[in-house]
């Protein structure tokens, strides 16, 4: 390998982007040393296995992936507002389009909802912890350590460009040689394990913590949509896993999976991504359904309509979410008879979502209905995602999808659901939750003016993105000619990607604006909620969340405590001592193994590859030899944090 | 009522792209059988779901402007949790909408997988369609004849489309005529076509193949019967006859002009059941596939990059069928 | 954060519990592993459709069917089943406490592993001595990949239970090891299902379409 | 099962450990002869080994694995074990079936590579002869 291959030159946005990290590095290098602050980033953050910490941790990094998919976005955006512009090549556009796709729906989307997740339903269920605090740590470090591998593709080696979906034989060595699409490989397959960790983490932390009392339908419909959502990954991502690795054994060994040669099956490539890939669309749907079911009922100031029946029409979705993959290559000839039966599984989905949709609606009937910034993001959510759902529906009428199919009207179909579905959701729990983890709200008046500027963009950018499919513009071309007439339309487009980034903007401003300004919270029922997360007393709850357990005799229990003035009073002689797990650095430096290794194997430098891989185990080994049965928090201790808080 | 007001304009303004955009946009001004079956079924859902949109918006506004929270606010319910009947309501309505839209897609999906019901008892013309990086081969086995980058077939007979591909996995579409479908290495797809209009129509492949994936592009030329007769016929008798290393040099990834031969490469190689050939012949010709941020990549990349400019240029001159 | 004491976490002690569910983090990570076991199966169930799928895309390298012998598959499988056995005899002993049976039976265990892992080496060798290995067609990496993993994991039980035993020898049977025990010895159970479906889906359908 | 204390199972003789053995071991066997010694059409074969092999899975969930034990009071935990492992089921053979379904439907009959041999002539009787006929103007 010489250096030409190894560091990417010759274009000013990618010096420029080199020089802005290392910036960013020194500045941060400085800053901790400047102010000693390297103890406490070890002992507070890099070795927490604190939920809430760890959460925040997922929701900071979301944030930033949504602003690295963001800005990608965007050039692609200018790149498309008029014909035959010449601001991307092919190659480079290629690799943005690859990396956004990437980037948002593995490294924003997912631990944006994982990180509220993980602040939210610990608390909701009342329990102190999760099951494996250990092992959500190494979760995190993993999907940390995945995207960061994955982002220095941008300047060490060249990123992939064979879409986000990587079809085979165009992924395959002999027509993208070079690290780009192995940094797809590895970063992905790190990231996967963590995802994978979680799922059954949370599971069992969701089936096992809950406080005493709270039987399975007492429990709050986010915490339920989690528990389905858990279930979803736990199958779906080793089906991620297996395929992924098959198309690094193409790569970098030799085998006949998905190749030309050797009679491999480009189309078992497909199969195999979308048997994940579909569920993997509901993983991130199903936990913004459940914050929606919460924030509308809290500001309708109401039961939730037809509990029951939200729970069923989710575990439907979650069967059905693997039974409909084939829609995405309806194209592919594999009969009339497979078309048909994947059309139908496909629509069937519209039915329990629909469901889902009237239920939110009659939640909000003969309510009280108070129009807070989250609010106002669910109900966006009602009005624009059922446009991405219905247009979902047409794109399973497979006999019309052989028309829709790689244009831009499936572009539209899916920024409806990812954005007003997704983003809205982590939008709206942010928000919503935002009094949990930092004790303060964010300004209402700015955040209205985010939704406003958002949703309008929005619409404008991706509405008329239908028309365009319809009119034939294809999806994933870096450029069009001036007689395709596409051009207006385009541009209307653009201009709403750049309104939707001047709310991203805002909404960054109004997190520093409230940082400074907002009036601190005193109780920790910010939003005179209904769940269990509002009942601690301090704004943001203490790391064993409650000194006492609640014990909890029926939905909405905190709720209807509060109506009939009954809320508990904690007493000293109640409480004692809680035991908790103790940090532990080695998640983070088994991570920092994986990098190595995944670095090693990008590059196919095997001895690089083999020592991380030693590392890893080295790490797990450790790690079983390892008899810590974390520690006990003294009464004092408890009483004294308490205390202070009032 | 101010609340709504943003909602109530978005629809305005839906309203005012559907009903300037229909006729002009080109999946819904198909000009031939397969293609206006396509649209019916797609105008046929657009009803369904413009009546689902009205409803959910129609229940959204209501509710949310009776129920919103001010002074002397009525009807405040805070324990109502559910109704029976209601839910129901929205559990049987939506499958039956399921299953109205099932109905006429499966139909669709079946008919589409033979030749045009009005032209069953016709003789379909054959025309396999090799996609390789980035350009479309056309072989005409009964006239053995076969063009690049372009097609000529008549009009109102259908056409039997056998696709394949040398390497990348392609989709050969034509929006006019129809949708689309894959053409895979190794592997042979069947699409039937047919045009009822004469002109010329633009035709791509529309699944992602990277870097020339753009201009991966042909023309579809629809004629009368006795037009394209003769057409296949002086092709035969004037165009020279494909060569084995011209047909090698095709397989390199890149551009070139539209081409014309009275000789097929079905002759030799059908990459239907020879997925290697196209890699063997880079072999054969020395090519090798560059990283893209090396030196020896980027040269590549300008080289492609003139290629198309020359191409587009000659096009505009007007001798694009050089033999 | 404040200097706290270290104490061991609470314990159920009625004496009719086995020890592996007493402590709460045992009951935990088992019920947790018992999940991990089902996404196990989503994992092999890939690899198998995989296998399933590319097992007559020979291009020119051999068939599969061809290759397998029955005596080698025997073997294995009669290893395989065994330690089965006797790891499930390992973990009845731990039962009643009985820490040199539990021992005894896991070794006999990790012998039998050992073997059917020098009966597969062996195998694969032959394979590829006789020109099939993980490049020679599609169907022959399937064969590998998904057979490679099965013993892949075979291998990582036996250093496993390995780790687990010498805990248990060092600590003797407690909550936290006789938990590890029984974890590990559902993933040794658990691998003896995969190469039933293995000994199914790959040898006996592979031989059954290669003669017939 | 759910309040039967796992304790009083094994104080004796491990009799469904062995039986569990024994059992494997014959249905193992069984297979074997079935597939290679008997002359039942190919599908029957498939459905009986198939059969055994599920079989043998359940037993060695329930003799040796306690698929159905509950570690706690309540009947949970072997509830969710037992649900988990029936999903998984599910979600494998959705898996198996379905992409040898989908890769094969359809595909099949176009598949022409399945036995071709890598040379540049295809005058090999395999692949796709029977599906030609209905074709005009064959490219032989
Ligand atoms: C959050 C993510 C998300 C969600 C929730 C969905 C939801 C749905 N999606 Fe989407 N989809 C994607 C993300 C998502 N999708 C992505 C990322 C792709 C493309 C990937 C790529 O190629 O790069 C894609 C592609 C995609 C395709 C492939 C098209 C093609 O490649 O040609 C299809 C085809 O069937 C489809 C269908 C559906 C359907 C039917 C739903 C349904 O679940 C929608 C259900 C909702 C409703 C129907 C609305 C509410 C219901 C009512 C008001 C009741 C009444 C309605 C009826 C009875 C119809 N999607
Ligand atoms: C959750 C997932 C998600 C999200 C949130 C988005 C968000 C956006 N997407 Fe995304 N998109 C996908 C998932 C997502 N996308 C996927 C999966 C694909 C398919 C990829 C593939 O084909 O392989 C895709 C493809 C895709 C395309 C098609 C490309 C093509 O086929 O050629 C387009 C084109 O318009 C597009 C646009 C946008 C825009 C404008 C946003 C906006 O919402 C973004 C808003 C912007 C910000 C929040 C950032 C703010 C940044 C700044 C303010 C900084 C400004 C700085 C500069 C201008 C330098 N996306
Ligand atoms: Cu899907």
């Amino acid at each position: 390998m010489k250096w030409d291959e190894f560091f990417v030159t010759g274009d000013p946005m990618i010096y420029g982007a080199d020089v802005s990290i290392v910036l960013t590095m020194v500045g941060i290098l400085f800053y901790l040393t400047k102010y000693k602050k390297w103890k406490w980033l070890w002992d507070e953050w890099l070795t927490t296995v604190d939920h809430k910490k760890l959460g925040i941790m997922y929701i900071v990094s979301a944030v930033l992936m949504l602003f690295r998919g963001g800005v990608d976005a965007l050039l692609m955006r200018t790149q498309l507002a008029v014909p035959e512009a010449k601001f991307l090549d092919s190659q480079h556009y290629n690799e943005i389009f690859t990396t956004h796709g990437t980037i948002m729906i593995i490294f924003m989307a997912m631990p944006f909802l994982i990180g509220l997740i993980n602040v939210v339903v610990p608390l909701q269920i009342g329990a102190r912890d999760v099951a494996y605090p250990y092992l959500n740590a190494v979760s995190f470090w993993t999907f940390f350590i995945g995207a960061m591998l994955f982002n220095i593709s941008f300047v060490i080696g060249g990123s992939p460009s064979a879409g986000w979906t990587s079809y085979m034989p165009l992924a395959s060595n002999e027509l993208s040689p070079g690290p780009g699409q192995n940094y797809y490989l590895l970063g992905l397959q790190i990231a996967g394990i963590g995802t994978l960790l979680t799922g059954i983490n949370f599971l069992v932390t969701i089936l096992k913590m809950r406080a005493p009392g709270m039987t399975l339908f007492r429990m709050p419909m986010f915490t339920w949509s989690s528990l389905v959502t858990m279930v979803i990954i736990i199958f779906a991502f080793p089906i991620l896993t297996v395929a992924l690795a098959l198309m690094t054994f193409d790569r970098l060994f030799g085998s006949h999976f998905f190749t030309l040669q050797g009679a491999g099956m480009d189309m078992l490539w497909a199969n195999l991504f979308w048997l994940w890939g579909h569920p993997e669309v509901y993983i991130v749907i199903l936990p913004a359904f459940g914050m929606f079911s919460e924030i509308i009922s809290t500001f309708s100031r109401k039961t939730l309509f037809g509990y029951k029946a939200m729970i069923w029409s989710m575990l439907l979705i979650a069967g059905y979410s693997f039974l409909v993959w084939v829609h995405h290559f309806f194209t592919m000839g594999s009969g009339a008879l497979v078309n048909s039966v994947f059309s139908i599984t496909t629509m069937a989905i519209g039915i329990p979502t629909g469901v889902k949709i009237f239920n939110w609606l009659f939640t909000m009937y003969r309510g009280k209905i108070q129009f807070t910034t989250p609010m106002l993001w669910s109900l966006g959510f009602i009005v624009n995602f059922v446009i991405g759902g219905v247009t979902g529906v047409m794109l399973a009428m497979a006999a019309a999808d052989y028309q829709y199919h790689n244009t831009y009207f499936l572009v539209s179909h899916f920024h409806y659901v990812l954005i007003a579905g997704t983003v809205f959701a982590c939008f709206a729990g942010l928000i919503y939750w935002y009094p949990k983890m930092f004790g303060y709200k964010l300004n209402e008046r700015i955040g209205k003016w985010v939704f406003w500027v958002f949703t309008i963009g929005f619409n404008v950018c991706f509405f008329p993105q239908y028309f365009l499919g319809l009119d034939g513009m294809p999806r994933r071309v870096y450029t069009y000619s001036e007689e395709s007439g596409w051009g207006p339309l385009n541009m209307v487009s653009t201009i709403g990607g750049f309104m939707m980034g001047i709310a991203f903007l805002i909404l960054v401003y109004n997190m520093y604006y409230s940082f400074r300004y907002a009036k601190r919270e005193t109780t920790g029922d910010a939003w005179d909620g209904r769940t269990l997360e509002w009942s601690t007393p301090t704004a943001m709850p203490p790391f064993y969340n409650f000194a006492k357990i609640p014990e909890v005799t029926g939905l909405d229990h905190f709720w209807r405590q509060k109506q009939a003035g009954k809320v508990e009073k904690l007493k000293a002689e109640d409480i004692k001592p809680i035991h908790m797990p103790s940090n532990s650095g080695v998640p983070f430096i088994m991570a920092s193994f994986f990098f190595v290794a995944g670095f090693g194997m990008v590059f196919e430098w095997m001895w690089m590859a083999i020592f991380g891989i030693i590392g890893v185990f080295g790490t797990l080994f450790y790690r079983s030899f390892e008899y810590d049965d974390g520690y006990y928090v003294s009464v004092e201790e408890v009483i004294e944090t308490e205390k202070i808080s009032k | 009522m101010r609340r709504l007001k943003p909602f109530f304009t978005f629809g305005l303004l839906m309203a005012v792209f559907m009903l300037s955009g229909c006729s002009d946009m080109i999946v819904l001004d198909p000009k031939g059988p397969v293609g206006a079956e396509q649209r019916d079924l797609i105008m046929y859902s657009i009803w369904f779901m413009l009546f689902i949109l009205l409803v959910v918006y129609a229940l959204t506004a209501f509710i949310v402007y009776k129920y919103r929270d001010r002074k002397n606010h009525k009807g405040y319910d805070p324990d109502n949790e559910g109704s029976h009947l209601l839910e129901t309501i929205w559990w049987i309505i939506p499958i039956i909408i399921v299953i109205a839209l099932s109905i006429p897609t499966v139909k669709s999906i079946y008919s589409l997988e033979g030749p045009p019901e009005e032209s069953k008892d016709q003789k379909p013309l054959v025309i396999h369609a090799t996609s390789v990086n980035w350009k479309w081969v056309f072989s005409y086995p009964e006239q053995d004849i076969e063009t690049v980058n372009y097609l000529h077939i008549p009009e109102d007979r259908p056409v039997l489309f056998k696709l394949t591909s040398a390497d990348s996995m392609a989709s050969f579409w034509v929006p006019q005529l129809g949708g689309q479908k894959y053409a895979m290495a190794g592997m042979e797809t069947e699409l039937y076509l047919q045009a009822d209009e004469q002109g010329t129509y633009e035709g791509r492949n529309s699944n992602f193949t990277g870097e020339g994936f753009t201009n991966h592009t042909f023309d579809v030329m629809a004629m009368s019967d006795a037009e394209f007769e003769k057409w296949a016929s002086e092709t035969k008798a004037d165009a020279p006859e494909l060569s084995k290393g011209q047909y090698d040099k095709l397989m390199l990834p890149g551009h070139v002009k539209q081409m014309t031969f009275s000789s097929t490469h079905l002759d030799w190689v059908d990459h239907a059941k020879n997925p290697e050939y196209a890699l063997d012949a880079r072999e054969r010709l020395g090519y090798e596939e560059k990283l893209p941020h090396s030196k020896a990549g980027k040269e590549e990349k300008k080289k492609r990059e003139e290629e198309m400019k020359k191409l587009e240029e000659s096009e505009s001159h007007g001798d694009s069928h050089a033999h | 954060m404040r200097r706290r004491e270290k104490m061991a976490h609470a314990e159920t002690h009625d004496p009719n519990t086995p020890l592996e569910y007493r402590s709460e983090t045992g009951r935990l990570n088992i019920l947790g592993f018992w999940i991990f076991l089902g996404a196990e199966i989503a994992l092999f169930a890939t690899l198998f459709a995989t296998y399933m799928v590319l097992s007559h895309r020979v291009a020119d390298g051999p068939a599969l069917g061809e290759l397998f012998e029955v005596e080698s598959l025997l073997i294995q499988t009669f290893l395989l089943l065994t330690s089965s056995f006797t790891c499930g005899l390992a973990v009845h002993e731990m039962r009643r406490h009985n820490v040199k049976g539990l021992i005894t039976w896991m070794a006999i265990t990790l012998g039998l592993g050992l073997g059917f892992l020098y009966f597969e080496i062996q195998e694969f060798l032959h394979f590829i001595h006789e020109g099939a290995n993980i490049g020679t067609s599609a169907a022959w990496s399937g064969f590998f990949v998904l057979v490679g993993t099965h013993g892949a994991h075979v291998t990582f039980g036996i250093f496993w239970v390995t780790m687990v035993l010498i805990q248990v020898a060092k600590r003797g049977l407690t909550p936290a090891t006789s938990a590890k025990v029984f974890i590990t010895s559902l993933y040794w159970h658990f691998l003896d299902v995969v190469w039933i479906f293995i000994f199914t889906a790959v040898y006996l359908m592979g031989m059954v379409t290669h003669n017939g | 099962m759910a309040n039967k204390t796992v304790a009083n199972e094994h104080h004796g003789f491990p009799w469904k450990h062995l039986i569990g053995f024994v059992l494997s071991i014959v249905l193992t066997l069984f297979a074997l002869w079935i597939a290679l010694e008997t002359d039942l059409s190919l599908t029957w074969i498939l459905i009986i080994i198939f059969g055994f092999a599920f079989l043998q899975a359940a037993l060695q969930l329930l003799m040796f694995m306690h698929v159905t034990e509950n570690s706690t009071k309540s009947n949970l935990t072997s509830r969710v074990q037992i649900g988990n492992i029936l999903f998984a089921a599910f979600v494998a053979i959705v898996i198996v079936i379905g992409s040898v379904w989908v890769m094969t439907a359809g595909h099949a009959k176009h598949d022409k590579d399945q036995h071709a041999p890598k040379t540049e002539n295809h005058e090999n009787h395999g692949g796709g002869s029977e599906h030609d006929s209905g074709e005009h103007g064959s490219h032989e």
